[in-house]
C-alpha cells in the first residue's frame, strides 16, 4: 500500500511471522523485565541470561503486540545473543538513535526525549543488520514507541 | 435516516484529507468532532462576555454569571434533572467519578463494604475505587461478562447482598452493550445500595432521563457530546450531594473562610473550587442545543440503523477475518463497534486504514480488565455518531482489505 | 510605555459598550481578556486537529498529541523549567493547589506537622490545607501582614521552626504586594521546608524563571494571563512529582489496570486523569507565544509605569476620600490596586463605575483572613494588563466623582 | 446619575445613611441568626426578640454591607417590628414576590429561584410601604440578592 512501504519491510514481516527466541527462561538463573507501552497495549518480556564473563548467553522474549514491536524484539533478540552486556548497552544506544532522529516527547514515559548521545561514538563497531530495517518507523513518529519497546525493557533487564 | 442530510457539513474538522483520502472520523467514542455551532458560542463568549462569574457586580460579569448558569439549567433539562443545582461542573467524566468516589465514598463507605462494578468498566470507573480501596479497606466485586457480551446478571444477588454501591457503565466504551440501568439501579436500592451510572457513551446517543433512570448518580463528559473538552458532569440527587463534604478546596466554594476553617457553599457550587470553565460550558449548552435540535431519538434511530449496516457490511465484506464484539443485535447496542481483524495487531490494522484516512482507534479502549476477559491487550474500534453515514462504512470495509493484502501470509 | 500601541485593538471583547461608554475593563486580576490569535488557536484547533491524545495511532492524533505536548514545552520554556515532565496540566490554580495539598500533603505530612502560610494568600492556597488539617491533624501557621501591606517576616525563624512546608503568594491579589520569593525558599530550605509558591497573579505579569525563584513547587491559572479558562498549571521539580502518589484516577494516568489493582503512568501524565482539555492547552501555549512576543520586561515595565500613574493619579483626584491599600512603591508591587472610597461600600462603587463601562470587582477577592486583617469585609479592586493605557485611569479617575456625588453626605 | 436613580432612590439612602434598629438584643432571651452575601462579603446578623403572644417585640439588626443590604435591612426591622411572626413570615413571601419578578438562578444559594408562591393571598393585607422603594432592584440582577439578604436570614431566625 502506497506509503506504508518504508514502515512494512519484508523483513519486519519476516520477523513478526517468524519470532526468533520467543519463550520463557528460568528465572534465576535468567533475569526478567516487564514492558509496557499504555498506548496500545503492547507487553514485552525480556529474559536474559548472563555468564560470569559478563556475555548475554540465552535470551528470549515473551508478551505480545503489533508487527514493530514485535519484530524489533525478535530482532533485538537476535542481535545481543552472544554478545557482551558492554556491546548490549551499546547497541541499545545505536538502536535509540536510529529511532530518535524524528524523536519528540509526545506520550508514554518520554525517556526517548532528547538523548544528546554521541551516537558515532557509543555504537562504534556495533553492526545494526537487519535493524536497518526499522529506520522507516522513524516517519511514523507515533510507531517509535512499538519499535523501542523491547530496547526498554532491555536496557531495565541490564540494570537490575 | 431521521437526521437531515446535511449534518456532517456543520462539522468543519471532517472537511479535509489525510494521505490523500477524504477523512472519514470513526473515533467518536474516544472524542467526538464539535460543530460550527459550538465552536462558534466559545469565540462568541470569548469576544462579548468573558469575565470571571459568581463574582464581579459590573454588568459584563453579570452575563458571564449567566452564561454559566444557563448551561447549567440547559445541561440539567437535556438530562431531566429535577434542579439545576443537581449539575455540578467537573473537567471531564474521570474527575465527576473520582469526585463520587472521594467524596461519598470517604464520607459514606468504611473498611469492609462492598462497591460492585463490572468487566466492562472504563479505568474511570475502576481506578478510583481501587484508589479508595487502597485508602479504606473496601472490598470490590465484579459483575463478569458473558461471551455475548453482556453483564452476567446471574449471580447479581449475592453480589449485592451487604453492598453500597453498584456503579456500572450504561453503554460499553469497547462491546456497545447498552445496560438495563434502571433494572439495576431497582435491584441496588432493594439490596440497599446506591446506583452510579456511567454515562460517558451513553448521554450523547441516546435520549437520558435521570429520573427514569431511578440512579442516585450519573457522570458524563463534554467532549463525547459534540461539546469542548475540558467540561464533565456530575448529577447527583440533591440529598446526596448537601450530605457530601466538600471535594476541592478555594475560592466558590465557601460562604466564609478565617484563620480557624471555613463553611462551605450551597449545592452545586460547593463542588465547584477556583474559577470554573465558562466558555466550556458555554459550548457544552451550545452542544445541547445542536443536539436536541436533531432530536435525541433521531440520533439514537440514525445509530442503530447505521450500526445494523455497518455488522451487515463488515460481515458480508470479510466473513471469517473479521470478528465483531458485543451484541449482535444493533438495538441492544450503541455503534461502537470493537473488532478483530485474522490475527493482526490493531496498531498495524489502524496504522493501514490511516493510510486510507480513515480513524479508528487501535488499544485498551481505558478497560484493561475487559481485554483480560476478552483474552487479548488490544482492539480495533470503530465507533459512529452524528456526522457519519453509510458511505464511511463502505470505505472502512474497503480498507480492511487492504490490511488483508499487507498481512495475509 | 514599551508595549506596541495596538495592543489593545488585539482583544475584541474591549471593543464594547456598556451603558453608552466604552468598556474599561479593570479586573485582570480576576480574569484576562483574550487576544484574538488565542481564540483563533482554539478554533483552529477545533476545525483542524482535534482528536483524543496518547491514544490514537491516526495522524489526526498524532497532531492532537503533538499539539498537547508541544503546548507543555511552551509553558516549560516559560517559566524555566527543567524538563517538560515538570509540567502537570490541570483546570486551574486552585486543582493545582489541592493536588499538591493531597498528594505531597497526604504523602508527606503527619499529624502535628506544620505547614506556613500567609495572611494575603487566597482561599485557593488557605482552603486545602485547612481541610487536610481536618484529615491529617497539621499545624497552620500563618506569616502575619504589616500595616503597609508587606508581609511581617519578624518572627519567621520562629514560625518555621520544625514547619515542613512553606506556601506563600508571590503576588497578592488583593494589595499587589510582591513577596521576596527567592529569598522565602532560601529560609524555608534552611528549615528544612519545602516551599510552594501560588504565582496565580505573578507568572501573568512578571518574567517567571522557576529555577531562579529556588522553589519547590509553583501554581498557576491560564485564565489570568490571556489564556482560555478551563487550564491551570502545577510545576514541580521532578523528583517530587516522583514521589508522590497520583491524584485522580483513571485514564491516561495509568500503565496498567487489573481487578486487582493497578500501577501509574511516567511523569506528568500520572497527575493527569481522564481526557486532558487540549484546546485549552493549546490556547495557554497560544497566550505564551503571544507575550513572549510582547516580551514578560515589557509587560512588567508597562504595568510599573501605569500602576505609579494610577497610584498618582488618583491620590491627585480624590485625594483623602481614597484609601489605596498596598504596598505605595510601584516597583515593589503589581498593578492590582485595591481601594476604599470615603464610607462608600465596594458594591456600591463597583455599581456606580459600571455605569461609566468601568469594570472593576468588589468583595473580598477570595482572601477573607486579609479582609478580617485590613479590618474590613471588602474593597473596591482595579487591576492592570497589557491592554489598559492611561486613559482607562483617567476615566476611572472620572467615575469615581459620580460616587462621591451619590454618596456624600 | 443616568440610569442609576431607580436603584438609588433617596428614602433608600436615607436608611443606608440613618438605619434603624441597628444594635444587638441579648441573647436570650432574644434569638439571633446570621446571613452572608458569599459575593461581596456582606454579612447580616437579625437578633429578634417575640413575646409570648407571637408578636415581635423587638428587633435589632448586626453586621455590614452595600447601602441596598443596609437599607433593605433598616426598613424590614421598621416593617416587623409589633408585628406578629405570622404577619412577619407573609411579608418575607410579599417582599420576595416584589424581588423575583426578574429573578434568575444565579448565583448564592439560590433560594430566590421559582418561589410558585400566590404572592396576592400570601402578602394579604400586607403593606411593604417603604420597601416598594426597592423595586428598582429588579433592574440590577447581581443586587437582588444584596436586597434578600435580611430577609433570608429574618426567615432562618423565625425557622429556629
Ligand atoms: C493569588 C491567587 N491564587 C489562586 C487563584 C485561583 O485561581 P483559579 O480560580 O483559576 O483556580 C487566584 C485567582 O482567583 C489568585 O488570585
Ligand atoms: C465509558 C467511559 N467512561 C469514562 C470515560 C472517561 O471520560 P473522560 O476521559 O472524558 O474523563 C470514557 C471515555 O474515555 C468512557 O468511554
Amino acid at each position: 500500500m502506497i506509503g506504508l512501504e518504508d514502515l512494512y519491510r519484508e523483513i519486519i514481516l519476516d520477523h513478526y511471522r517468524t519470532p526468533r527466541n520467543r519463550g520463557e527462561l528460568e528465572t534465576p538463573p535468567a533475569r526478567r523485565a516487564e514492558g509496557f507501552n499504555p498506548l496500545c497495549g503492547d507487553e514485552i518480556i525480556v529474559y536474559l541470561q548472563v555468564d560470569e564473563a559478563g556475555v548475554i548467553d540465552d535470551v528470549a522474549i515473551g508478551g505480545q503486540g503489533c508487527s514493530i514491536s514485535q519484530s524489533s524484539a525478535s530482532m533485538m533478540s537476535v542481535a545481543i545473543k552472544g554478545k557482551t552486556v558492554e556491546d548490549a548497552r551499546k547497541l541499545i544506544v545505536a538502536f535509540k538513535g536510529l529511532m530518535s532522529i524524528h524523536e519528540t516527547d509526545i506520550g508514554g514515559d518520554g525517556s526517548e526525549t532528547a538523548l544528546g548521545i554521541d551516537l558515532e561514538g557509543a555504537s562504534e563497531g556495533m553492526q545494526l543488520g537487519d535493524l536497518e530495517a526499522l529506520r522507516g518507523v522513524v516517519k511514523f513518529p507515533i510507531r517509535i514507541k512499538c519499535a523501542t519497546l523491547s530496547w526498554n525493557t532491555l536496557a531495565q533487564v541490564l540494570d537490575e | 435516516m431521521a437526521l437531515r442530510s446535511t449534518v456532517k457539513s456543520d462539522f468543519p474538522l471532517l472537511d479535509q484529507q489525510f494521505h490523500g483520502h477524504q477523512l472519514v472520523y470513526l473515533d467518536s467514542a474516544n472524542t467526538s468532532q464539535k460543530p460550527q455551532a459550538v465552536i462558534d458560542a466559545m469565540t462568541d463568549y470569548y469576544e462579548t462576555t468573558n469575565a470571571n462569574v459568581h463574582r464581579g457586580s459590573y454588568e459584563l460579569a453579570v452575563r458571564a454569571t449567566d452564561a454559566l448558569e444557563g448551561a447549567r439549567a440547559k445541561v440539567g433539562a437535556f438530562i431531566n434533572a429535577e434542579s439545576n443545582s443537581e449539575i455540578v461542573f467537573t473537567k471531564n467524566a474521570t474527575e465527576s467519578m473520582n469526585l463520587l468516589a472521594h467524596c461519598w465514598g470517604e464520607h459514606s463507605l468504611k473498611a469492609g463494604d462492598a462497591v460492585v462494578i463490572s468487566e466492562m468498566e472504563h479505568h474511570a470507573n475502576i481506578v478510583p475505587w481501587h484508589m479508595l480501596r487502597a485508602r479504606k479497606g473496601i472490598e470490590l466485586r465484579w459483575i463478569p461478562v458473558d461471551a455475548s457480551g453482556h453483564l452476567d446478571l446471574s449471580d447479581l444477588d449475592r453480589l449485592l447482598d451487604g453492598a453500597k454501591l453498584l456503579s456500572v457503565t450504561a453503554m460499553s466504551n469497547v462491546l456497545g452493550t447498552l445496560n438495563p440501568i434502571a433494572a439495576l439501579a431497582e435491584r441496588a436500592h432493594d439490596a440497599g445500595a446506591l446506583m452510579v451510572v456511567d454515562a460517558s457513551q451513553y448521554v450523547p446517543h441516546v435520549p437520558t432521563d435521570v429520573q427514569a433512570l431511578g440512579a442516585d448518580f450519573l457522570v458524563f463528559t463534554g467532549h463525547k457530546m459534540l461539546a469542548p473538552m475540558g467540561i464533565g458532569v456530575l448529577w447527583a440527587r440533591a440529598e446526596h450531594l448537601e450530605a457530601m463534604p466538600p471535594f476541592l478546596g478555594g475560592g466558590e466554594m465557601i460562604l466564609s473562610v478565617t484563620k480557624d476553617g471555613f463553611t462551605t457553599n450551597d449545592v452545586p457550587w460547593k463542588f465547584e473550587a477556583g474559577t470554573p470553565m465558562v466558555a466550556e460550558a458555554v459550548g457544552l449548552g451550545a452542544a445541547v442545543d445542536y443536539l436536541s435540535d436533531l432530536g435525541m431519538s433521531n440520533v439514537r434511530q440514525h445509530e442503530v440503523e447505521l450500526t445494523a449496516y455497518a455488522l451487515r457490511t463488515l460481515t458480508e465484506r470479510h466473513g471469517d477475518k473479521i470478528t465483531i464484539h458485543g451484541p449482535a443485535e444493533p438495538a441492544e447496542r450503541g455503534g461502537v463497534m470493537s473488532f478483530a481483524y485474522a490475527d493482526v495487531h490493531p496498531h498495524d490494522v489502524a496504522q493501514v486504514l490511516d493510510q486510507s484516512g480513515i480513524a479508528v482507534r487501535a488499544g485498551h479502549h481505558c478497560a484493561k480488565p475487559l481485554m483480560d476477559v476478552l483474552g487479548t491487550s488490544a482492539t480495533s474500534r470503530a465507533s459512529l455518531y452524528v456526522y457519519n453515514d453509510k458511505s464511511d462504512l463502505d470505505k472502512l470495509a474497503d480498507a480492511l482489505s487492504a490490511v488483508d493484502d499487507i498481512f495475509s501470509f
